[in-house]
């Protein structure tokens, strides 16, 4: 029936890539302003808040320290130019690529990224495949079967875990896994009295933190996409697709899911804030050598220069889980297009 | 006469509303298909056709609950669970062009994504040959292979419905349930298409059967063999194509005037409304539009004979027996 | 038709779904009353310390048992639902409503507007969230309202970004055509057939930033900015009963920990049964 | 001018014609459905529009309901040329068309009951004190009763959502009409009820019909003048 | 290790015992000398020219003997232990000492405890094996700073001193050199096989740093630490546990209230009496403590030698009321006393997130009302009581062993109120001032013990501070040492702190393998 002439034009339809490097492009364009902005107001919300470098730098020793003393040391810091200067200054120096040494970790900001950057992007990226990955299998699973046990003990479970600070869950993880069970390390990188790093060891390490911090992210995935695949479930084309005879699992995935992990998807982006909050609790539950931990510190201690880098970080991977998802996003509904 | 390839008794649908009021959408429907055969099904919009199809495939919303009974190849369809109509029914022995062919794509996926996966799921196509039997499949409804990496909204309305009867026609089910499979088309598609289903249904070995439903009475005379007129959720009348559609016509007050509203006859519309589905009169739910009607229409007539009517149009015996 | 014997095909389960509305709906009205009515009657104090009375299980004096500097454990759960319950209501209601209008407004628009709204909701995101909280929390003296403002003020990103891109994709609809042809203004549009389709999803990210922006305060009661660790909030209650719990104490840790689910969970019912009532479809019943 | 006058307008006033002007319009500049078509509609006027599936029909009844921005062309709304497009078209000029759409589910937004569906422009145009009579007497013409008003359109047949669009085209009482395969779907009874609904409408307001269709018959039987689609479809 | 944890075997080829972990909750800003870290002795890595042994007495260990000290008190003169090697391989001298001194005065240093050389004048080498103080005034403890630890000149002379290398990855003449610091998670020390004082049988010894105590507690537990130091709640978990013993040291730590001199009601001095009487020292040490601590009456812990004996003060509720009666201090409607239209309540902050601090401010306040003076519980960091500390009271800590002189003359100077954290009550005692002076001058024991004998008597008629608890630290330590002590420690829980101030000297239990 089919003729050869019909076929020459079935090429498969290709990915819009021009679209989609446009929309990367103006997105690439408006980071520099977003960049500027984010850092300068850092900067400013820093020096505004009553925290005081000085204290921060000179620890427990500042407390009885006289005010001469502490008044050299922070001319010595050159903490006490006026804002505006001192964010010209870091910026100028960032361009040529130096980013200042900080006074947190009395180390050149550059040397404490290229040591710490890593695990944390480890850490945070296998937390969020967890979270994704068993967020959107849980999602399905409880839509599928709306009212039943697994769909209320995990509903229930997940507002549970928004309930639940990252803190305990670590602490009740190293509790039950650590101690009772015994089966896995209960922090650090490597075991506390090892020096060499070994991939063997870090795998084993990182289980425990990743996996809390995976499942105190899981709620919203689990919870967007048993939403968004029950209402989809409910619809026209489900209804199609079912009359059609696929079977449940592909009436499921290809249609259900597909036309409702829509909003999963933007969450990809937006919840890369909550990410970072997350690995930062989780660092610190965990004395995971990571950088996020590091970020409260920097700013309680207002160490301009690693505040400004881990700024620049945390903008730039909230950037880019954000243009991830509206890629995604425009792949996935082709009627959304490459238009943000 | 062949062994029936679809066979309904009594069947009844009807919905819960608000206020523990209920619709009845299909009440008491019986007929029979054979194999080989098709039959139109014509009636006022909202009179149940639609419902009707939905319920031989269990696809009926939440709120619906089912009486009587409906077999295809011996397998009650009613009351099935939903494990078997997934497994065994749909798709496979019964398939559905759906009424609204845009709405029933899912919209974040190409129609050729939508034809490969029925493929993979209904026949036995290695992977790749998907793509080659996809276009072989859109091209049995004229689909043009072109459109096939469109995703449903780009399609025009008449795309769409080419679209949904490739999709039904996959599957090779031994009944299938064409809900206006014409809409949307220009006059050639309509009989190419037609055409099409009516080759499907003859074509198969082991016997198949179209219910089509349709308000399109050019393209039923065209294919269907007998002609099924259904009112206010009931089956009023059920005849053979050829005296339905030529002489002496049909012989319920209804059909005739649903046959006298065609803009090529009289192009007036039977007066009146049809009764509302939740409140219906006991006695002949027509009887209030019926210029024939007496007082014994207060009771409502039974169905004998392919009719249910106190004052036909003419002697129902004269007719041969339309149904099985 | 009377003796004609229907199947309902749905599965639906209506007396467990009254039931578990009515289980909200009571939860709901019963935690209202009890942190509106019972801390002003009582007069009792909720920071009254006893250290002879420290760690005493529950007992009937002590329902709820007492903490480790021999507080009454359910005084203050009351007391901590009370400001936990505000600061976790507020926020949410803050947060989603910013959010759903920024993110709708962005999408309605479109164009250069999108564009430049959600490079500023970025922005304001790319800042950590405890970081901004710190700072603003910070700024001023410690106390519920900086602690509301800095969860709020964090949290309606994801909301706006999810309200967005459901817009983006409702609005090349068919019916989005037929109501611009009906003369709808935008604004009209966007409220009257855009955003009610949103709700729910803006509906569930408020529900869960219930009992996110509870924890948030402990969070940075933790870290010595939010509220005041002796001051009793559900957070810090529960914050606090960590070491008792691992000394093998559990009720400080339960009956906070009830007091903070059950409600959200009793919320989160009420919100499922609201859902299916503005779902035009959703009929098969209630969810948590 | 939110309000269409009620007198039937005279020819006199040439002005007041809805013009199509070599439009050019589609989904992908490179590859245009609608080339260079040009139609006119005088007051008053009934025309047919024939065309074989997937030519570009609905796609020019959205231009010229503003629905749709062309690639080239213009199109002139009694006298005045069309200049925004959706949104940016002033409301005027939009409500002057009354639209009945070829897919009648896609069209109606699933949340609202046929009532309100019916109401919305009118709400939209701030006329809420007209809603109870309006929304009536025009499901009474179209033939909805009163329980069905109240339903949402899922739980309605397809027919049955057709007759809701086609009051809410009319509710406005637009000078204009488009009917997009408005008896597609309906059986013949219907057709001839709905059909007669648009002529009286006409006759009452002297409004000017664009009826998009395939059934010849029909549409010769319908309208004034029926114009063939001169280009092949696309594809 | 004493691991339980089996998956602590990777620690390898070291035999049981020599290798040990520590979880602590305190982590050094930079491991610089010159910055201050390790300044009051025990850094592992380095060695000050003099040590503290078990009993807090000054030992010889970069010098070979106790400094000889000039007749007017203004010399110091070191002779140097020979022979003494930087494990870099280069040798120890007296210029290394000067640079040390000298970098740290100079005020391009970061050092924020510099002032405490403030005495220095001038520090000279003469010859190669001894060093010369001289100071600018007779300053009594002078040789008790003279444990901080002397860095390598011709290592660190060539950096940038607040931020060259030798901040992180310090060289020093210590039992201990540093294997690796991941700052926020631990810092990893081998044996120095070249100490002068001989190699230390624990081979690795690693610092685990856990700020949260019940982390640690709960690692501890998981076998993944061999010893922390735990709060008292946590501590009492492991009472029953044989394998691990519970060392208490005795400290100067102390939790005392400040009564701001700028408060109406805190500024009075029955007010100041009655509530030193009104609170039930005890019952803190016993609910709060657990009994690990000391009811404090003043900065110097009942049973030290400083201690003047009589100035402890019973728990008397009644004598607290009547003092405030006869003052003219009545009870109001709701219990709460007044005079002069001035009600008697004050707000009283703690460091929110400090536990230990806030029960004893809530004990305090709850102590207080019994006595009808309504205080008002409040928390914040520094930063928010800092400013507020000249009229409202702060529960404060505190306290340094060794010489008397060294907190108290912060703590209760008039010239020094309102200066950073010193004198936050902004005392103000004329008697007090001048035997601090004395006190500090004398080069004579007794008039010295004299002179602090006066300003602890001052305090119980003048109490400006409620001082409430003397604190023991705890550390949990596996049982698998010998040798193990603790120093008596002061507020800060430094390096030094613990059982493993001299790690250097355990020796594993049955050494079976
Ligand atoms: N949103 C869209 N994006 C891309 N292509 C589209 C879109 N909508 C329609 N098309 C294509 O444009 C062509 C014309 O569509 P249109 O709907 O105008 O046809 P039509 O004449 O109304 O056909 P029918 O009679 O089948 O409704 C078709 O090929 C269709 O596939
Ligand atoms: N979910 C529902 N709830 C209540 N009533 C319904 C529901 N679905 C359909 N109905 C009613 O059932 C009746 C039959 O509907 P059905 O869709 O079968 O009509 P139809 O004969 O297919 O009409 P059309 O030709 O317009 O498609 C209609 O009156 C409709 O209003
Ligand atoms: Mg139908
Ligand atoms: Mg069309």
């Amino acid at each position: 029936m089919s003729t050869g002439l019909i076929e020459g034009k079935t090429a498969r339809r290709r990915l819009p890539w021009g679209p989609m490097a446009r929309m990367a492009g103006r997105r690439a364009l408006f980071a520099a302003p977003v960049l500027l902005a984010v850092t300068f107001g850092v900067f400013a919300v820093a020096d505004a808040s009553p925290f005081d470098p000085v204290k921060a730098y000179t620890g427990t020793a500042g407390l009885t320290a006289s005010q001469e003393n502490l008044d050299q040391i922070r001319a010595n810091l050159g903490v006490d130019q006026p804002l505006t200067t001192r964010w010209w200054n870091w910026l100028t120096a960032a361009l040529t690529g130096d980013f200042g040494d900080s006074s947190v970790m009395r180390q050149p900001v550059a040397d404490v990224i290229a040591e710490r950057m890593g695990w944390s992007v480890l850490l945070a990226a296998s937390a969020f495949l967890i979270a994704i990955v068993l967020g959107t299998a849980l999602g399905v699973l409880a839509a599928r079967r709306q009212g039943g046990w697994l769909d209320r003990c995990a509903s229930a479970a997940a507002y549970t875990l928004e309930a639940a600070p990252a803190f305990w869950l670590g602490l009740l993880a190293i509790w039950f896994f650590a101690l009772e069970l015994g089966v896995l390390p209960a922090g650090g990188l490597t075991d506390t009295a090892s020096d060499v790093i070994t991939p063997g060891q870090v795998a084993s390490h990182l289980v425990l933190p990743a996996a809390v911090l995976g499942i105190s992210q899981l709620p919203w995935f689990f919870l967007y996409v048993r939403q968004g695949v029950a209402d989809a479930l409910d619809e026209d084309p489900v209804r199609g697709a079912r009359a059609r005879g696929l079977s449940e699992t592909s009436v499921l995935l290809g249609h259900a899911l597909r036309s409702g992990m829509l909003p999963m998807l933007t969450l990809i982006g937006s919840r890369v804030p909550e990410l970072i909050t997350g690995a930062l609790l989780v660092e610190t539950v965990f004395s995971w050598p990571g950088i996020a931990a590091a970020t409260v510190e920097a700013a309680t201690s207002v160490d301009f220069p690693l505040l400004a880098a881990l700024t620049v970080l945390a903008t730039t991977a909230v950037l880019l889980g954000n243009l991830l998802s509206d890629l995604l996003y425009g792949l996935a509904d082709p009627r959304v297009g490459f238009d943000g | 006469m062949t062994a029936a390839v679809l066979s309904v008794r009594d069947l009844s649908v009807r919905f819960r509303m608000r206020g523990d009021r209920h619709v009845a959408a299909v009440t008491g429907a019986s007929f029979d298909l054979a194999a080989g055969e098709c039959l139109a099904l014509v009636g006022e919009s909202g009179c149940g056709k639609s419902v009707l199809a939905s319920a031989l495939l269990g696809l009926l919303p939440g709120n619906a609950q089912t009486a009587g009974s409906a077999t295809v190849d011996g397998l009650e369809l009613l009351g099935a669970d939903e494990r078997t109509l997934a497994r065994s029914v749909r798709g496979r022995r019964v398939a559905l062009v759906p009424q609204s062919p845009a709405a029933h794509l899912t919209p974040v996926r190409t129609v050729g994504a939508q034809l490969e996966e029925t493929l993979r799921a209904l026949t036995a196509t290695p992977r790749r040959e998907l793509r080659r039997a996809a276009v072989a499949a859109a091209e049995r409804a004229a689909f043009p292979a072109s459109h096939l990496d469109r995703y449903p909204h780009e399609l025009s309305g008449g795309l769409a419905q080419r679209a949904a009867t490739a999709l039904a026609l996959i599957g090779d089910a031994p009944l299938l349930l064409a809900d206006e499979p014409t809409t949307g088309l220009d006059r050639d598609l309509v009989n190419r298409t037609v055409d099409e289903l009516r080759r499907h249904t003859d074509d198969g070995a082991t016997g198949r059967a179209l219910l089509m439903i349709t308000h399109d009475l050019a393209a039923a005379e065209r294919i269907a063999d007998r002609v099924a007129v259904m009112y206010a959720g009931r089956i009023v009348e059920i005849a053979e194509a050829r005296t339905f559609f030529g002489e002496p016509g049909p012989l319920h007050p209804y059909a005739r005037g649903l046959l006298a509203a065609l803009p090529e006859r009289d192009f007036t519309p039977i007066p009146g409304m049809p009764p509302e589905l939740g409140d219906l009169p006991d006695g002949c739910a027509f009887a209030a539009r019926c210029d024939r009607a007496t007082g014994l229409c207060a009771t409502r007539p039974d169905f004998a004979s392919g009719l249910a009517c106190h004052h036909p149009a003419a002697v129902p015996g004269e007719r041969s027996a339309a149904h099985a | 038709m009377a003796d004609t014997l229907w199947r309902s095909t749905g599965r639906t389960r209506r007396s467990t779904r009254t039931v578990r509305i009515s289980f909200s709906a009571v939860t709901v009205a019963a935690v209202v009353l009890a942190v509106l009515i019972v801390p002003p009657l009582a007069q009792l104090d909720e920071q009254a310390v006893d250290l002879s009375k420290k760690l005493l299980p529950p007992s009937w004096e002590h329902p709820f048992g007492t903490d480790d500097v021999g507080r009454d454990l359910l005084l203050r759960c009351v007391y901590g639902l009370r400001i936990s319950l505000l600061v976790g209501l507020v926020a949410a209601l803050v947060a989603t409503v910013v959010g759903t209008l920024v993110g709708a407004a962005a999408a309605a628009f479109g164009g250069w507007t999108d564009r430049i709204v959600m490079r500023l909701v970025d922005t304001f995101a790319s800042v950590p969230h405890l970081l901004l909280g710190i700072f603003i929390v910070a700024m001023f003296r410690p106390g519920v309202w900086p602690v509301i403002a800095s969860v709020a003020l964090t949290h309606w990103l994801s909301t706006a970004r999810i309200v967005r891109s459901e817009v983006l994709s409702l609005r090349s609809r068919p019916f989005v055509d037929a109501a611009i042809s009906g003369g709808a203004s935008r604004l009209r549009l966007t409220a009257r057939h855009l955003l009610p389709s949103v709700l729910p999803q803006a509906g569930l990210a408020a529900v869960l930033m219930v009992p996110h922006a509870m924890w948030h305060e402990s969070a940075l009661s933790f870290l010595g900015l939010g509220l005041p660790t002796h001051q009793a909030s559900l957070g810090n209650l529960v914050q606090s009963a960590r070491s008792s719990l691992l000394a093998g104490d559990w009720w400080p840790t339960l009956f906070p920990g009830l007091f903070l689910i059950i409600p959200t969970l009793a919320i989160a019912g009420l919100a499922g049964a609201w859902r299916e009532r503005i779902n035009p479809r959703r009929r098969s019943e209630l969810m948590l | 001018m939110t309000r269409a006058p009620a007198a039937p307008r005279t020819t006199a006033r040439s002005a007041t014609v809805l013009e199509l002007d070599t439009i050019t319009a589609g989904y992908d500049r490179l590859r245009p459905v609608v080339r260079e078509v040009s139609l006119t509609l005088a007051p008053g006027e009934a025309v047919g529009l024939l065309g074989p599936s997937g030519c570009g029909k609905s796609t020019l009844a959205k231009v010229a309901a503003l629905l749709h921005r062309p690639y080239a062309g213009r199109v002139v709304i009694d006298g005045e040329p069309a200049r925004g497009w959706r949104h940016t078209a002033p409301r005027a000029q939009r409500t002057a068309i009354g639209v009945v759409f070829q897919q009648p589910r896609m069209s109606a937004d699933p949340r609202l009951p046929l009532r309100d569906l019916i109401a919305e422009p009118l709400r939209a145009t701030g006329r809420r004190d007209e809603v109870p009579a309006r929304v009536g007497e025009l499901a009474d013409t179209v033939g909805l009763t009163g329980e069905l008003l109240g339903r949402r359109p899922h739980e309605v047949s397809d027919g049955q959502l057709q007759r809701a669009c086609l009051a809410r085209a009319l509710v406005l009482r637009p000078r204009w009409l488009i009917c997009d395969e408005m008896t597609a779907m309906l059986d013949a009874s219907t057709t001839a009820a709905l059909v007669a609904v648009v002529e009286e409408y006409r006759a009452a307001e002297g409004a000017g019909l664009l009826a998009v269709g395939h059934d010849s018959i029909l549409l010769e039987r319908w309208c004034d003048r029926t114009v063939h689609w001169q280009t092949p479809p696309t594809d | 290790a004493g691991c339980s944890n089996p998956e602590s075997g990777a620690s390898g080829g070291q035999g049981e015992g020599e290798s040990a972990v520590v979880g602590i909750a305190y982590e050094p800003e930079s491991l610089s000398p010159l910055l201050g870290f390790g300044k009051d002795g025990n850094s592992k890595i380095f060695d000050g020219l003099l040590a503290l042994d078990g009993d807090m007495a000054l030992k010889p260990a970069l010098a070979a003997a106790l400094p000889e000290v000039s007749e007017d008190g203004l010399t110091y003169t070191y002779k140097l232990r020979q022979g003494v090697k930087f494990s870099d391989g280069k040798p120890f001298s007296a210029k290394d000492v000067v640079f040390t001194y000298r970098t740290i005065l100079d005020a391009k240093t970061n050092n924020a405890s510099k002032s405490e050389l403030d005495a220095i004048k001038d520090i000279r080498a003469t010859g190669d094996g001894t060093v010369v103080f001289t100071l600018k005034y007779p300053y009594a403890p002078f040789a008790q700073r003279t444990v901080l630890p002397i860095a390598p000149e011709h290592i660190a002379a060539k950096q940038d001193v607040n931020t060259g290398p030798f901040t992180t990855k310090p060289i020093g003449t210590g039992p201990y050199t540093l294997t690796g610091w991941s700052k926020g998670e631990k810092i990893s020390f081998k044996a120095n096989p070249s100490y002068w004082g001989g190699e230390p049988k624990v081979k690795k010894f690693t610092m685990a740093i856990i700020k949260d105590d019940d982390v640690r507690a709960t690692r501890l537990r998981a076998g993944d630490l061999d010893g922390a130091i735990l709060p008292p709640n946590l501590a009492e978990g492991f009472k029953s546990d044989k394998a691990k013993k519970t060392h208490a040291a005795k400290t100067y730590d102390y939790r005392t209230v400040t009564l701001p001199g700028g408060n109406k009601v805190a500024k009075d001095q029955a007010v100041r009496q009655a509530l030193d009487i009104a609170v039930d020292r005890q019952t803190m040490v016993d609910q709060i403590l657990e009994g690990a601590g000391k009811p404090a009456y003043g900065p110097v812990p009942t049973g030290s030698e400083w201690f003047t004996e009589g100035t402890e003060r019973t728990h008397d509720l009644e004598r607290a009321k009547k003092i405030l009666d006869d003052a003219g201090w009545k009870p109001g409607k709701d219990g709460i006393r007044a005079k002069d239209g001035v009600r008697a309540e004050f707000p009283l902050w703690y460091l929110s997130g400090d536990r230990l601090r806030q029960d004893h401010a809530l004990a305090y306040a709850s102590d207080a009302k019994k006595a009808g003076i309504s205080i008002k519980t409040q928390a914040g960091t520094w930063e928010v009581i800092q400013p507020r500390m000249k009229t409202d009271a702060v529960l404060a800590g505190g306290g340094a062993p060794g010489d008397p002189d060294f907190d108290q003359y912060l703590l209760l100077t008039s010239s020094l109120a309102g200066d950073g954290f010193n004198n936050m009550a902004w005392y103000d005692n004329p008697v007090v001032d001048k035997a601090l002076e004395k006190g500090r001058e004398s080069g004579k024991k007794a008039e010295r013990k004299a002179a602090y004998d006066t300003v602890q008597r001052e305090l119980v008629k003048n109490p400006g501070y409620t001082f409430l608890t003397h604190i023991d630290h705890l550390y949990v330590v596996d049982d698998s040492w010998d040798g193990l002590t603790t120093q008596i420690e002061p507020h800060d829980h430094g390096l030094a702190s613990g059982p493993w101030w001299n790690v250097e000297d355990w020796t594993p239990k049955g050494t079976k393998k």
